[in-house]
Formats: C-alpha cells, sequence, structure tokens
C-alpha cells in the first residue's frame, strides 16, 4: 500500500516538477533540481531521526525488534545523504560552476554526517552481535542526532573565517505553486523512504527468521 | 538541450539509478532468501519421513 | 553525591597512579605532539599565513589526544579488568568521569609542552587561544572517553577510534580555531561550551550502556 | 535468592545457555559442572551482573556490593602492589576498617610478606590467592566462584576449603569446578550442563 502511494506521489511530483512549475526567473531550469535536492536532504534527516528515535526505544524500553529498525533507518539514511551529496554537487556545477563548494551549508553538513554514519557501520560490523552491538549502535546513533544541530551551528560559524560567503542561495522565495510542487516532491521522497525501509526491513526479518529455522532443523 | 537542462536530467537520472540499484539488490536477496527457503522445507520433509 | 565524587577520586588516581608506574601514555604524547609541530613547520610554504600555523595547531592537538585516547582502555582490556570495575557498586559513569579526568591530564601534560613549542616555532599564542585549547579539552575528552570505550569493544580497536572520533572533533576544530583566529573569540569559545556541556551531559548518560554487555 | 526463569543467552548466533530454569534459596549452595564452553561461566556471569541476559529472567536478590566474584581472571592491575590493589577495591566497595580487614585478608592467605610488591611479579598461583581477597574482601552474601582451585597448590587449597567452611553458613554459593568430589560435602544441590 505504501509502496503505491510512493510510486502514485512520485509521478505526480515529476509531473508537477517539469510542466506545472514556472520556469524560475534567475537560475532557469537548474531551478528543477531544488525540488529533488532539497527533499532528498530532509528525508535523510528524518530517516537519521527515525534511526535515532529507533535507538533511544532500545536503551530506554529495551525493545527486541528496535535495534534492527534503527540500523535499517540509518541505513537508508546514508543512501539518501549520499544522493544529496550528488545532486547537490550537480546543482553547485549549474549554479555556480564548481563540482564541490564549502559555502553551500547543507551540502557541508551532509559531508559530515555522511563521514559520521559511515563510521556507524564500521562500529557494526567490527562488535559481535548481541546486546552490548545494539547499545553501543544505539548510543552512537543518539551521538548522531546531537550532533546534527551542533555542527550546523558550526558550519555557520567557520564560515567567517574559512572564506566569506560569496554566493549562496538564500532558499529561493518560492512563488506558491513552486511550493505546491516541493511539498508533494517532499512527500514523494518521505514515501519513497518509507517503502525502501520497510522492505529492506521485511528482507532482515526474513534473515532472521530462517537462521532460526536452520538451527532447528539441523 | 543547455548544458544546465544536461545537468538536470543527469540528477534524475542519478536518484533513479540508484533506486533501480536498491531494486535489483533487493531482488537478489529475495531470490536467495527463496532458494534458502526451499533447501529448509527439503531439509525439513527429509527430516520427518527420515 | 560525595560518595560519587569519592569513586572518582578513587578511579582517577588508580589511572594516574599507574601512568606514573608505567610511563607508556604521557611521554609517547608529548613526542607525539612536539613532532607534529616540526612536521608542521616543514608543511608550511614559506609564504604562508600565519593563521594556518594556528590551524595546524588544533590538528596537533586533536591527533594527540586520539592517541591518549586510544591507549585510555588498553589495561582494562587485556587483562579484562573492566569487569572488577562493573562488579563493583559504583555507579558506571563514575569510571566514565574518572578517565576523562585522567586522559584530560596527560592532555594538559602534553599542552603545557606543546603550547610553548609552538610559540617558539611560530607565532605567539593570546589568552583566546588558550581559553579555546582549555574549553575544547573538556568536550574531547568527555566525548572521548565514551568513543575509546565503544572502540575497545570492538574487534579493529586503533582503526575504530579515529573513524568514530573525528567527525564529532570537526565542531571543536571549528570552535577552537574560530576562537585562535578571528578578532573576536567570545561566540567561539560560547559555542565550545555549549559542545562540552552538551555532550558532557549525553557522554555521562550513555556510558552505563556502552559497558554492559 | 537467585531465580531464572526460561533463562537464555546468545553470543553470535551461538546459543551459549537455552531455557534454563534455576531456583537457589539464600544459604544454598549450587555446584556447576561440565565440560568446558558448556555455559558454565556463562551463568556465573549473567549471575554476577557481567552479562545481559539474551532471553528469559533472572533475579538475584542481591545488591551488588554484596556479590563476590571470582573469575578466570584475577582481576587486578599488574601494576599495582598487592596492598594498592585491595586499598583500591576496598575504597570502591567501601569497606570498613579497610586496612585491618586487607591485612588480615593477606595474612590468611600468605600473601603478606609480598604485600608491596607489583602483582606483576607474583606467580599464578599467588594471583588467585589475591583474587581470593578481592572476593572474600567486603564480606559477600553471595560468592560467585569459577573454578576457584585452579593453579593453587596444596596449601592454597587447603586454605580455601577452611574459607568456604568457615562462610558456608552465612553465605550463598554458585561453584563452577571440574572435581565436584572436593567440595561435594558442602553443596547439597547441584547442575550439571551437559
Amino acid at each position: 500500500m505504501l509502496a503505491a502511494l510512493a510510486a502514485g506521489l512520485l509521478c505526480a511530483a515529476i509531473a508537477l516538477i517539469f510542466f506545472y512549475a514556472p520556469v524560475d526567473a534567475d537560475q532557469g531550469l537548474s531551478q528543477k533540481i531544488f525540488y529533488f535536492h532539497v527533499p532528498i536532504a530532509f528525508t535523510a534527516y528524518a530517516c537519521f531521526g527515525w534511526g535515532a528515535w529507533k535507538a533511544l526505544l532500545v536503551l530506554w524500553k529495551r525493545k527486541p525488534g528496535a535495534d534492527q529498525e534503527s540500523y535499517v533507518a540509518i541505513h537508508q539514511g546514508v543512501i539518501f545523504g549520499a544522493l544529496t551529496l550528488i545532486t547537490g554537487s550537480i546543482w553547485a556545477k549549474i549554479s555556480w560552476g564548481v563540482w564541490w563548494t564549502w559555502s553551500e551549508r547543507q551540502l557541508v553538513l551532509f559531508l559530515v554526517l555522511f563521514l559520521f554514519y559511515c563510521a556507524y557501520f564500521m562500529l557494526r560490523f567490527s562488535v559481535e552481535p548481541g546486546p552490548q552491538r545494539e547499545n553501543l549502535c544505539a548510543v552512537y546513533a543518539l551521538f548522531g542526532v546531537v550532533l546534527i544541530p551542533v555542527s550546523f551551528l558550526a558550519i555557520r560559524l567557520a564560515e567567517n573565517f574559512i572564506h566569506p560567503t560569496v554566493f549562496t542561495s538564500r532558499g529561493p522565495q518560492m512563488a506558491t505553486s513552486q511550493f505546491a510542487t516541493f511539498c508533494v516532491a517532499l512527500a514523494a521522497m518521505i514515501a519513497l523512504a518509507g517503502t525502501l525501509y520497510r522492505v529492506e526491513l521485511l528482507g532482515k526479518r526474513l534473515d532472521a527468521r530462517l537462521r532460526e529455522l536452520r538451527e532447528l532443523l539441523t | 538541450m543547455s548544458v544546465s537542462e544536461k545537468y538536470v536530467a543527469a540528477a534524475y537520472l542519478v536518484v533513479f539509478a540508484f533506486v533501480v540499484v536498491y531494486l535489483a539488490i533487493m531482488a537478489l536477496k529475495l531470490t536467495r532468501l527463496e532458494r534458502e527457503v526451499g533447501e529448509l522445507t527439503e531439509l525439513a520433509r527429509r527430516r520427518m519421513n527420515g | 553525591m560525595t560518595a560519587y565524587l569519592a569513586d572518582v577520586a578513587t578511579l582517577a588516581r588508580k589511572d594516574l597512579r599507574l601512568e606514573l608506574r608505567t610511563r607508556n601514555t604521557v611521554p609517547a604524547m608529548l613526542l607525539f605532539v612536539v613532532a607534529a609541530l616540526v612536521v608542521f613547520h616543514f608543511a608550511l610554504p614559506a609564504g604562508s599565513s600565519e593563521l594556518a600555523a594556528k590551524g595546524l595547531l588544533w590538528v596537533a592537538i586533536v591527533f594527540t589526544a586520539l592517541l591518549g585516547l586510544t591507549r585510555a582502555f588498553v589495561a582494562e582490556r587485556e587483562q579484562r579488568l573492566i569487569d572488577g570495575l562493573l562488579l563493583a557498586p559504583c555507579d558506571r559513569s563514575a569510571i566514565w568521569l574518572a578517565k576523562s579526568v585522567a586522559v584530560l591530564g596527560f592532555l594538559v601534560v602534553a599542552e603545557v609542552v606543546a603550547l610553548p613549542a609552538f610559540a617558539l616555532f611560530f607565532s605567539g599564542i593570546d589568552g583566546a587561544t588558550v581559553a579555546g585549547v582549555a574549553l575544547a579539552d573538556l568536550g574531547i575528552c568527555a566525548v572521548g572517553t565514551v568513543l575509546a570505550a565503544m572502540a575497545v569493544a570492538g574487534r579493529a580497536r586503533e582503526l575504530l577510534l579515529p573513524l568514530l572520533f573525528l567527525p564529532l572533533a570537526i565542531p571543536v576544530v571549528v570552535g577552537g580555531v574560530g576562537a585562535s583566529v578571528t578578532g573576536h573569540p567570545g561566540r567561539y569559545l560560547g559555542f565550545l561550551a555549549l559542545y562540552d556541556a552538551v555532550f558532557a551531559i549525553i557522554s555521562w548518560a550513555s556510558f552505563e550502556y556502552v559497558v554492559t554487555e | 535468592m537467585i531465580r531464572a526463569r526460561r533463562l537464555g543467552r546468545t553470543f553470535g548466533t551461538k546459543h551459549v545457555i537455552r531455557g534454563l530454569e534455576l531456583d537457589v534459596p539464600r544459604g544454598g549452595f549450587l555446584l556447576v559442572t561440565g565440560p568446558n564452553g558448556s555455559g558454565k561461566t556463562t551463568l556465573l556471569r549473567l549471575v554476577a551482573g557481567l552479562l545481559v541476559p539474551t532471553a528469559g529472567e533472572l533475579e538475584v536478590a542481591v545488591p551488588r556490593d554484596r556479590v563476590g566474584y571470582l573469575g578466570h581472571e584475577p582481576l587486578v592491575y599488574r601494576e599495582l602492589t598487592a596492598l594498592e590493589n585491595l586499598d583500591l577495591y576496598g575504597r570502591l566497595y567501601r569497606v570498613p576498617e579497610r586496612r585491618e580487614r586487607i591485612g588480615m585478608l593477606l595474612e590468611r592467605f600468605g600473601l603478606w610478606e609480598a604485600r608491596n610488591q607489583w602483582a606483576d611479579s607474583f606467580s599464578r598461583g599467588m594471583l588467585q590467592r589475591l583474587a581470593l581477597c578481592r572476593t572474600l574482601l567486603h564480606d559477600p552474601d553471595l560468592l560467585v566462584l569459577d573454578e576457584p582451585f585452579s593453579a593453587l597448590d596444596e596449601e592454597g587449597a587447603a586454605l580455601l576449603d577452611r574459607q568456604l567452611a568457615e562462610l558456608r553458613p552465612r553465605a550463598t554459593f554458585l561453584l563452577a569446578t571440574h572435581d565436584p568430589e572436593r567440595v561435594s560435602p558442602l553443596a547439597p544441590d547441584r547442575l550439571a550442563f551437559a
């Protein structure tokens, strides 16, 4: 059901973006990436947030399945984070002719988070499965979600001594029609993430159940 | 297609490519799971009449 | 509360006594930080600005702290001594606080040598930098100790800790460099203090879970 | 005193303990036997609170500071002297008249002469005796002992026997061992791991 919703929303979003939203005045067609790049970024934040929420459940309520859900959510977050970085650098290429720019705060924040959550996987694969691994990953995921606002602040502070912001988009003031398209695109992305999350979680649970079955039989 | 339009297309293509690759990985996983279930049912059957 | 602090004092004294006996962490950190500064001297081309040197000071501090943190739980891990501390009735966060204080002590000793050496090799150190270093040390030790305990539980310990630690050290470097480079360090010192407060609390609360097997 | 219902513990994919039922009354003495790797140590570590169960429940009606645990590792710092090690644990457990109690224990286990030597210089047997001092330092109500006789010479083993007999009336015991005959007179009930 969620998958159908995601598919529908995605098509609607693409349709709206290309046919309905007016071409932006100054940036021309390149503004179209905005409708994908920013929703993907928000979805990545949502995934990290959801992973942290599940991590809190692991530590606080000792919910059994929560660790797996936290892991899958963060896995989604990293995938969408990578997408954000790629589409972001393409956007930078169009708007300012450089493949990477330190002045775009969102992008720099994603780079830091991306490094951080790759380390999450390093931690996860170096500890034996068991209660300790669940606790460690949960604590690290919570550190991650605390890091997001802190490093956003740090990046903003860092700007006036690394190099003054030459060019950065203040988030274009959107006409109502553009905003509507943006919302549909955002909903589509979140639905997509939700679907992938459910599919992967199902796959992991199936794995665990099969392993149990194999044990019983051998 | 002006230069920037090519990039816009590239960006959407990248997103689409990621989703397709993801689905491919999921498909591979499902076939592996299906084979595993086959093996286990075989094992169970042998266990039953064995 | 005084009992808690008594436990922290007992554990911290144990760490300091162990270090005085074996002397394997502090000398290494001292040599490392001075060697790093010398390497940086050659890394900086002649014309480079003085600001670059200040920035590199922070790189040296972060990696020296990393060295100290890598050795933080070695004794507890090798002889499985962490069990002895976990058996004791004291609150597990006391172990974290004691170890943080010990690592902080080692780091400060290393910096007491590093800062004058930096002033000698490169350019003078102003008050803001010293304040920045002090605040940064608190944050580094608080977060680093929890991460060190995490890394020790894994297999590739020496590899894992830098990966876990560096992303979290980025804000500290930003705050520190900002304090020592820009004209008005106030904001950056405030930011460092915020970082210390936030991460000290989350480290204090989460350490209990990091050590339970 | 110790109650376990369907207790289970898994390491990675290996189920070391599964569906264990246990009920040790206050003052009881449970002898745990079984080959290596059969889960003896895991059970003892669970009871001592060093491991968290992954299934079922485990209730130990003894606060952490009234539990004495002796494992395969002596849990003493090699670079500290015997006295310093015991002083460290004495402070953490807030043992009353710490110095006198440490002196008495070192004397009883024949370590008094070596009290100012680093634990590093101790032989395997002396380390085991020091670990015994650490375990008994805070006069625990529950004693969790994992093969306490290992590495002890004849004299050390006799010392331990006497110590166990003396503590028997007022403490609960959980002892894992390979030669149960030595302790069986003290231990009414027994748990054998397959």
